[in-house]
């Protein structure tokens, strides 16, 4: 059975619809790639997931059951995790602080998980004590997927998780990643640009333009940038 | 493209209602219904003031009544001093606006902004309230007024024509006076606001550190607009003491204040019709409250502010203007989500 | 001598005044950035619900400590609950909206009790220092101005409580997408916040006596001390009290109250100046 | 000022001497000596935190260096306001998008437009650089409403209006696809005709694109100042920055 | 079907005066049904218009105005500060309505457009000063509300203590909201005066007695009032160990023994049953006035306001439930019994009277006599 399964949904801001009719399926311990050109709508298929967008039809199931009357915080308890556009980082609370938020009431072992994921990420080792608004981006980013981490999801939704950070780390991440998924563990839709990220890690791609998601591209296709831009959509 | 002041017809359609009120409202109505829309007028004014420096220049004032009640007793004093109420009305205008600059400097210089801009508004005019209750003893006077403390200053002269202290205006004329100030103030600030200076304080509004880093001067900007706003509402505080015929601290009250703020919010941040709408509708409602003496008034406007704000969060003019248009849509593409094709890119327009 | 204890004391007093009138706002909107309008008028509930449960046989000391912060804590809930949960995020909405609750408020204690509802009377006697009597309710005051202090410092730095508010204030949809029911943190917030204001309240019931008004003069004060001590919910409550309260008390003993409130007010508007962000906006930054 | 139009080899649009900027205990730039010539294209590259944006804001005023100095065409700006140094021909788009959320496409960019031109010269300038930016069918659209990809380019265009003599772009390139990249660089490349640019960016497949000399800054110092090949094949940047991207490219 | 006359009622019912207000506006209330019962005036029926307000000048002036020019009452009777009156005055005398204020004020007012039926400190204070100076000594510390009223009051005070041989150490002026009295105790003690004139005002101000006794400080200093008791709750907010012993002087207490006084109290209570109001001379004043007005009517045979006025302007003398009552033709003020009373449990029991005390400040400045068109406020210079 799938893990996320999403079945027709559309989605919009207002009246202006931004989702038409979306299908697709992460099966545990996959990691689903989508692509898109600016303002296609990766970010609002994200942000429905999580359910901060008002969804006006279609289904999404996780782990089998619907999510969709449920609150954003339910849905992350239930074990999905967003790393969002914009890294949406608590500008005033320490790096610390902001890896210890999404844990404070679950009666995990706060400083043992805030150690294991800083393991992950030992950029951000020395930094826990400053505040997290100081940052420069690319730290931030990588305190967005680290805060994420440390609830220990089920279901990653990342939103360009690599974007500002420097190559090397990249690399790194993808190795992460990549160990993550591979022990089962934790299912991925990873929306993303950069091609050599995404070739490495998704196991599918999809194409989304102008809301509609409705092409796969092979796997092989991924280290052309011409093919991509081609089941993209040329811009126009 | 660019929305020109000329070519927006609401404003063409406000102004021919400003000016036919003007012209047949002292005619067509009893001597009281005149003196009830002539305090509508002046508030109106008052409200305005903050509404263009809220809704335009994105600074929040707390304490708007500072400067209402700086231009009452300004106008009180020189009124009664002089007998001729032109150069008061006058002064009334930029001595609050001087002391705008004065303020704005210190606050905007000093890089407040947010609440604390509210917050320091506020006890500026809470200092002027408790200065000008303090003047009750013999010794405050200015130029032979006395200040009178709590109780204010009794006697102000209604507006004479210029130069002929004696030439009192009665009570339509005075109304026809000060609908033609709102008329011009509200013209005043709808071509400023569409201006290149408007645009920017808009910018300024939405995003300071762009707006400085398009080499805008942000703090001498928000000056000249808080200046502005400041001299307005000096100008409606002197309205205001010459129509009740006297001026007490009342004027520089946190009710005051307050008071435009709920006009604003009612009537809708943003707009500059909405402040006046706010005005007519809330006066209204907080003198019938006061006439029937059955319920607590305090209670039914209480309870009416709250469903304001729940009800219509961004104000009255904003609300009605999203509602005609999202009807207006509907009304065009059927049901929603339906027509609009797939394949047609959001915000391809 | 004794003269100098005895301003010394009432300094103390003034700037505990201003702790307990401004903490429960400071939790409000030092956590959930909503001004309350009404605070003044929940002192207020605080005050009656002790005058009113005393004057009909309830022990005064039970009424003061447990039955004003439950009735104004739980009417807290109820508003956070009915009203201020829409209105998250609106700075000026909410105190639009809590202004009309306190003229809603005015007008409901009105109706119930009419304007006059008897005092009750202050406990504790006076106290003997040298040629001078003081109120011993005075270090009533000071004793629990210090304990609300303390008891907020102690929930904030020893549980996640804390954290987890501040985290929903900055940014309550990213706290949402961590897995933080953000509506229960907003009403606890509220919650604990209405019932330091009722126990506040109910303190200074016996010193001033309680009418449906008395909010009035009271907002603009606490207001003014939060605003002034910045971010940071303790230190900065606790410096902006003693520095306004301090200064305004002082200039109360050399110049007469009026200037007292003056120099509050004045004292506040230079602060502001040189401290853009409040006290700690600037100076203990960290602190909580 | 006649040497300004002379190619005197002396003259930099652009030059910091000892530039320093601490936050408490952080030293985010350090003694930075960074020179540029007039119409040069430099590529800033660096590992995260290694001082790059707050480069950019020490050379904006959006912060007052702790030490050292800016030069600006040979005059020194430091501790002025941002207002002023920008309004010398400095443009910058920042990392994290600024931008007038509440308002149009088009009035944010004529905003930028007006502060150079005249009224109907500031339309027209505001309404081809929009085309020339690719996003004209967004032009009536409400900035705030628009996705991220978007309002980066809306950005570059309020940038670009203004015509400045050295424009700095922080991270431009996050967020696009292929293609989006190939047009920004193109965009990037001709700005660079007219005006000295300084581009921070971390997608080596654009920086291949345009660069061609390159500073690399590590913990706030200059760490290595050549041409990108050379710096590609520097094995200690390799370490610090590019970890295998430099493989791929070698 | 006859049209009813119309009388305005002009008090605060909401806002910071409303508990002086509502208590007057009960009496108002009770005065129209009495004349109605009694056959209502000239064949007709008389009938209130009550505004409210809300302790707002604005609205003051807002609301006179209505009632001149809409409502087009025959009198008003109201306005309870000095500003309110200062307010509405000359919109009633522009618009021809006559005016009856009822309040105790500071006196001074000259305008024949307006009776003045409450007491001027030249009734009270000058009564109460000597008495206390009597009874406690003569080192009087005064503590007064920071406007008008309480800065004319303490000169007054002073005035009177220094006739009378004493003296004032000091006197200090609080403005209205300050509920904070700490620190003024603290100096009250150190200054060590024979007893203490307060002239506090309004709600606030009550703090004042409370932190006062809680000092401990009522069995140690006396205290007496020139306002504590004028609005009528007052005293019964106080507690008795908090306001026992306090002396307090006006032109009516509803301890007065008559028999008028008690028919009228009765009524009241039987009106009023419930939240039976606390009569205070404010609020027996406005009763007052009403009946005066009541019998000029019937009198002139006429609402016209001049034939009214010219009835009143004869000095008549009323047996009134506060005693008799004679209005001034000079000043259009009362001539009145006045009484020193002292407060005991939350009551006030009456020490002292002194019979047909003139509004001699008033009269210093004022001649309607003389000067018939007059229109002012005079600030009565010591
Ligand atoms: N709050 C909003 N209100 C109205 N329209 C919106 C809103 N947010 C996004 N949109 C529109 O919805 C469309 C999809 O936006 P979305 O943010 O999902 O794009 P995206 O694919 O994530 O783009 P990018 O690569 O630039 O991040 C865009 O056309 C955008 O303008
Ligand atoms: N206000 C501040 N207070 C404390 N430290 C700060 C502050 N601003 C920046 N820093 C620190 O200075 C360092 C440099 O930050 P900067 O934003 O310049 O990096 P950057 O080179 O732009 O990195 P990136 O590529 O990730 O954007 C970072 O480690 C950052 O944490
Ligand atoms: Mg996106
Ligand atoms: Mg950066």
């Amino acid at each position: 059975m799938p893990l996320l399964e999403v079945k027709g949904l559309s989605a919009a801001y207002g009246l202006v619809p931004a989702l038409h009719r979306v299908d697709f399926h992460a099966d545990p311990g996959e990691v689903v790639g989508i692509l898109g050109h600016n303002g296609m709508g990766k970010t609002t298929l994200m942000r429905a997931i999580m359910g901060f967008v008002k969804v006006t039809g279609g289904e999404i199931l996780f782990d089998g059951q619907s999510i969709l009357p449920a609150s954003v915080n339910a849905r992350a308890r239930a074990g999905i995790g967003l790393v969002p556009q914009g890294r949406e980082i608590f500008a005033n609370l320490s790096v610390e602080e902001n890896l210890q938020v999404g844990i404070a009431t679950t009666g995990v072992d706060i400083a043992a998980t805030v150690a294991e994921v800083l393991e992950l990420f030992p950029r951000l080792k020395r930094l826990l004590d400053r505040r997290g608004g100081a940052l420069s981006g690319g730290e931030q980013q990588l305190l967005s997927l680290a805060r994420c981490l440390c609830r220990k999801p089920r279901l990653m939704l990342l939103d360009e998780p690599t974007e500002g950070i420097q190559p090397s780390i990249n690399d790194e991440i993808a190795e992460t990643l990549k160990v993550l998924t591979a022990r089962g563990g934790i299912t991925i839709v990873l929306v993303e640009q950069n091609l050599d990220f995404i070739a490495g890690l998704a196991g599918r791609v999809y194409a989304i333009s102008n809301g509609v998601l409705d092409r796969q591209i092979p796997r092989e296709q991924l280290t052309d940038p011409r093919a991509v831009s081609e089941f993209m959509g040329f811009v126009t | 493209m660019e929305k020109t002041v000329a070519r927006d017809p609401g404003f063409w359609i406000m102004l021919a209602i400003g000016l036919a009120v003007m012209v047949l409202a002292p005619a067509l109505l009893d001597m009281f219904m005149v003196l009830q829309i002539t305090q509508y007028v002046v508030l109106s004014v008052f409200a305005l003031s903050l509404g263009y420096i809220w809704g335009f220049g994105g600074i929040l004032c707390f304490g708007q009544a500072a400067f209402f009640g700086l231009g009452g007793y300004t106008f009180a004093v020189a009124a009664i001093s002089m007998g001729d109420t032109t150069v008061p009305l006058i002064l009334s205008f930029l001595l609050p606006a001087a002391f705008g600059v004065v303020l704005g400097y210190f606050m905007f210089y000093g890089k407040l902004t947010d609440v604390y801009l509210g917050v320091v508004t506020m006890v500026v005019a809470l200092i002027f309230w408790k200065l000008a209750n303090h003047t009750a003893g013999p010794g405050y006077s200015i130029a032979g007024v006395r200040l009178g403390g709590f109780n204010g200053i009794p006697s102000i002269p209604t507006i004479n024509i210029p130069g002929q202290p004696d030439a009192w205006l009665d009570p339509s004329q005075l109304f026809r006076f000060f609908m033609a100030v709102l008329v011009a103030v509200y013209i005043a600030l709808r071509l400023l606001i569409a201006s290149d200076f408007g645009r920017v304080s808009i910018g300024i509004r939405e995003n300071e550190t762009r707006a400085a880093l398009l080499g805008y001067d942000i703090r001498r900007h928000k000056v000249i607009v808080f200046a502005i706003g400041s001299g307005i509402a000096g100008l409606s505080g002197a309205m205001w003491a010459s129509y009740q015929a006297f001026i007490d601290p009342n004027a520089f009250s946190m009710e005051m204040s307050a008071k435009a703020l709920v006009w604003v919010m009612a009537g809708g941040v943003g707009t500059l019709v909405g402040p006046i709408i706010g005005v007519i509708g809330l006066q209204w409602l907080t003198l019938q409250l006061g006439t029937m003496e059955l319920l607590n008034s305090y209670v039914v406007l209480g309870a009416i502010m709250m469903v304001l704000v729940l009800a219509l969060p961004r104000g009255l003019v904003p609300t009605v203007k999203v509602l005609a248009l999202t009807g207006w849509t509907l009304w065009h593409s059927g049901r929603p989500g339906t027509k609009a094709a797939p394949g047609k890119a959001v915000g391809d327009d | 001598m004794d003269y100098a204890i005895v301003v010394t004391l009432e300094m103390i007093r003034a700037v505990a005044w201003l702790v307990l009138l401004s903490s429960g706002l400071a939790i409000i909107f030092g956590m959930m950035r909503v001004i309350n309008f009404a605070h003044g008028e929940f002192l207020m509930l605080g005050g009656y619900t002790v005058v009113v449960t005393t004057n009909a046989g309830v022990n005064e000391w039970f009424a003061i400590l447990v039955l004003a912060p439950l009735v104004v804590g739980l009417f807290g809930v109820l508003v956070e609950r009915l009203v201020i949960r829409q209105l998250y995020g609106r700075l000026l909405d909410s105190l639009l909206a809590t202004w009309g609750l306190s003229m809603l408020m005015i007008g409901g204690v009105t109706m119930i009790f009419g304007n006059t509802v008897q005092g009750v009377a202050t406990p504790f006697g006076s106290l003997r220092i040298g040629g001078y009597q003081i109120p011993g309710y005075n270090f009533v005051l000071i004793l629990f101005a210090a304990l609300i202090l303390t008891a907020v410092w102690v929930v904030l730095k020893f549980t996640r409580a804390g954290l987890i508010a501040r985290a929903t204030m900055q940014n309550p949809a990213m706290a949402e997408a961590l897995g933080v029911r953000t509506s229960w943190v907003y009403m606890a917030t509220f919650g604990i916040g209405s019932a330091v204001t009722g126990l506040a309240g109910g303190l200074l019931a016996p010193l001033t006596g309680v009418v449906p008004t008395m909010g009035a003069s009271l907002v603009g004060q606490s207001f003014i001390t939060v605003i002034t001590g910045g971010a940071a919910v303790i230190t900065g409550t606790l410096s902006s009290a003693t520095l306004l309260g301090t200064i305004s008390q002082g200039t109360t003993f050399w110049a007469g109250p009026v200037y007292g409130d003056a120099a509050l007010l004045v004292a506040a508007l230079v602060l502001l100046r040189l401290l853009p962000q409040g006290i700690t906006g600037r100076i203990f930054k960290r602190s909580l | 000022m006649t040497e300004v139009q002379t190619p005197d080899p002396g003259y930099r649009i652009l030059r910091t001497r000892g530039l320093t900027m601490r936050f408490g205990g952080v030293t985010a730039v350090d003694n930075v000596d960074f020179d540029l010539r007039d119409g040069e294209l430099r590529c800033l590259l660096g590992p995260n935190g290694a001082g790059k944006s707050t480069f950019f804001k020490c050379l904006t005023g959006q912060l007052v260096p702790t030490g050292g100095q800016v030069l600006f065409k040979e005059r020194p700006i430091t501790g002025m306001n941002t207002h002023e140094i920008v309004n010398q021909g400095i443009g910058i788009k920042t990392q994290v998008p600024n931008v007038f959320d509440g308002v149009s496409v088009y009035e944010n960019v004529r905003l930028s437009a007006r502060r150079k031109h005249t009224a109907p010269m500031a339309r027209e300038v505001a309404e081809q650089t929009i085309e020339k930016c690719g996003i004209t069918h967004l032009i009536r659209r409400e900035v705030g409403q628009l996705a991220h990809g978007q309002r980066q380019l809306v950005e570059l265009a309020m940038v670009l209006a203004a015509s400045p003599e050295l424009i700095l772009l922080d991270e431009p390139a996050a967020g696009m696809t292929g293609d989006e990249r190939d047009r920004l660089a193109q965009l990037v490349l001709t700005a660079a005709r007219s005006a000295a640019v300084i581009v921070v960016e971390h997608d080596m497949a654009f920086i291949r694109q345009i660069a061609k000399f390159v500073t690399v800054f590590n913990r706030g110092a200059i760490f290595r100042e050549a041409m990108i090949d050379d710096i590609m094949r520097d094995r200690a940047v390799q370490e610090i920055y590019l970890g295998k991207q430099a493989d791929a490219i070698a | 079907q006859t049209e009813t006359i119309k009388v305005g009622g002009l008090h605060d019912l909401t806002g910071a005066l409303d508990m002086i207000g509502i208590p007057m506006n009960q009496v108002f209330q009770l005065a129209i049904k009495e004349i109605n019962e009694a056959g209502g005036l000239l064949g007709r029926q008389v009938e209130g218009v009550i505004y409210d307000p809300q302790s707002n000048m604005s609205l003051y002036s807002q609301y006179a105005t209505q009632m001149a020019l809409r409502d087009r009452v025959a009198v008003v009777m109201g306005g309870i500060t000095s500003a309110s009156r200062e307010t509405i005055r000359p919109i009633f005398h522009r618009y021809e309505t006559l005016y009856f204020y009822n309040t105790q004020y500071e006196g001074g007012v000259c305008d024949r457009n307006e009776v003045t039926l409450g007491t001027t400190p030249a009734q009270t204070v000058a009564r109460i000063i000597p008495y206390a100076m009597n009874l406690y000594g003569k080192k009087v510390y005064t503590v007064a509300a920071d406007y008008n009223y309480g800065h004319i009051t303490s000169a007054w005070v002073k005035r009177y203590v220094e006739e009378n041989g004493g003296e004032v150490v000091a006197t200090e002026f609080f403005p209205l909201d300050v509920a904070q009295f700490g620190s003024t105790i603290s100096q009250i003690q150190a200054a060590k005066p024979d007893f203490v004139c307060s002239a506090m005002v309004g709600s606030s101000h009550l703090g004042f007695y409370r932190q006062w006794a809680a000092a401990g400080m009522k069995d140690q200093i006396p205290m007496i009032s020139t306002v504590l008791g004028a609005g009528g709750n007052d005293q019964i907010m106080l507690t008795p160990a908090e306001g026992n012993g306090i002396l307090s002087s006006f032109g009516y207490f509803e301890a007065v023994d008559n028999p008028v006084n008690k028919a009228f109290l009765e009524r009241v209570k039987a009106e009023y049953p419930t939240n039976t109001p606390v009569v205070s001379e404010i609020s027996e004043c406005t009763y007052e006035g009403m009946m005066i007005w009541a019998d000029a009517v019937r009198e002139a045979g006429s609402i016209d306001r001049d034939a009214v006025r010219a009835v009143i302007a004869q000095g008549k003398t009323y047996d009134l439930p506060a005693g008799q009552v004679t209005i001034d033709p000079q000043t259009q003020h009362a001539i009145r019994d006045v009484y020193i009373a002292e407060l005991t449990d939350q009551n006030f029991v009456i020490r002292e009277a002194y019979p047909q005390s003139p509004p001699l400040d008033t009269q210093m400045v004022c001649d309607l006599i003389a000067d018939p068109d007059a229109n002012v406020h005079h600030e009565i210079s010591l």
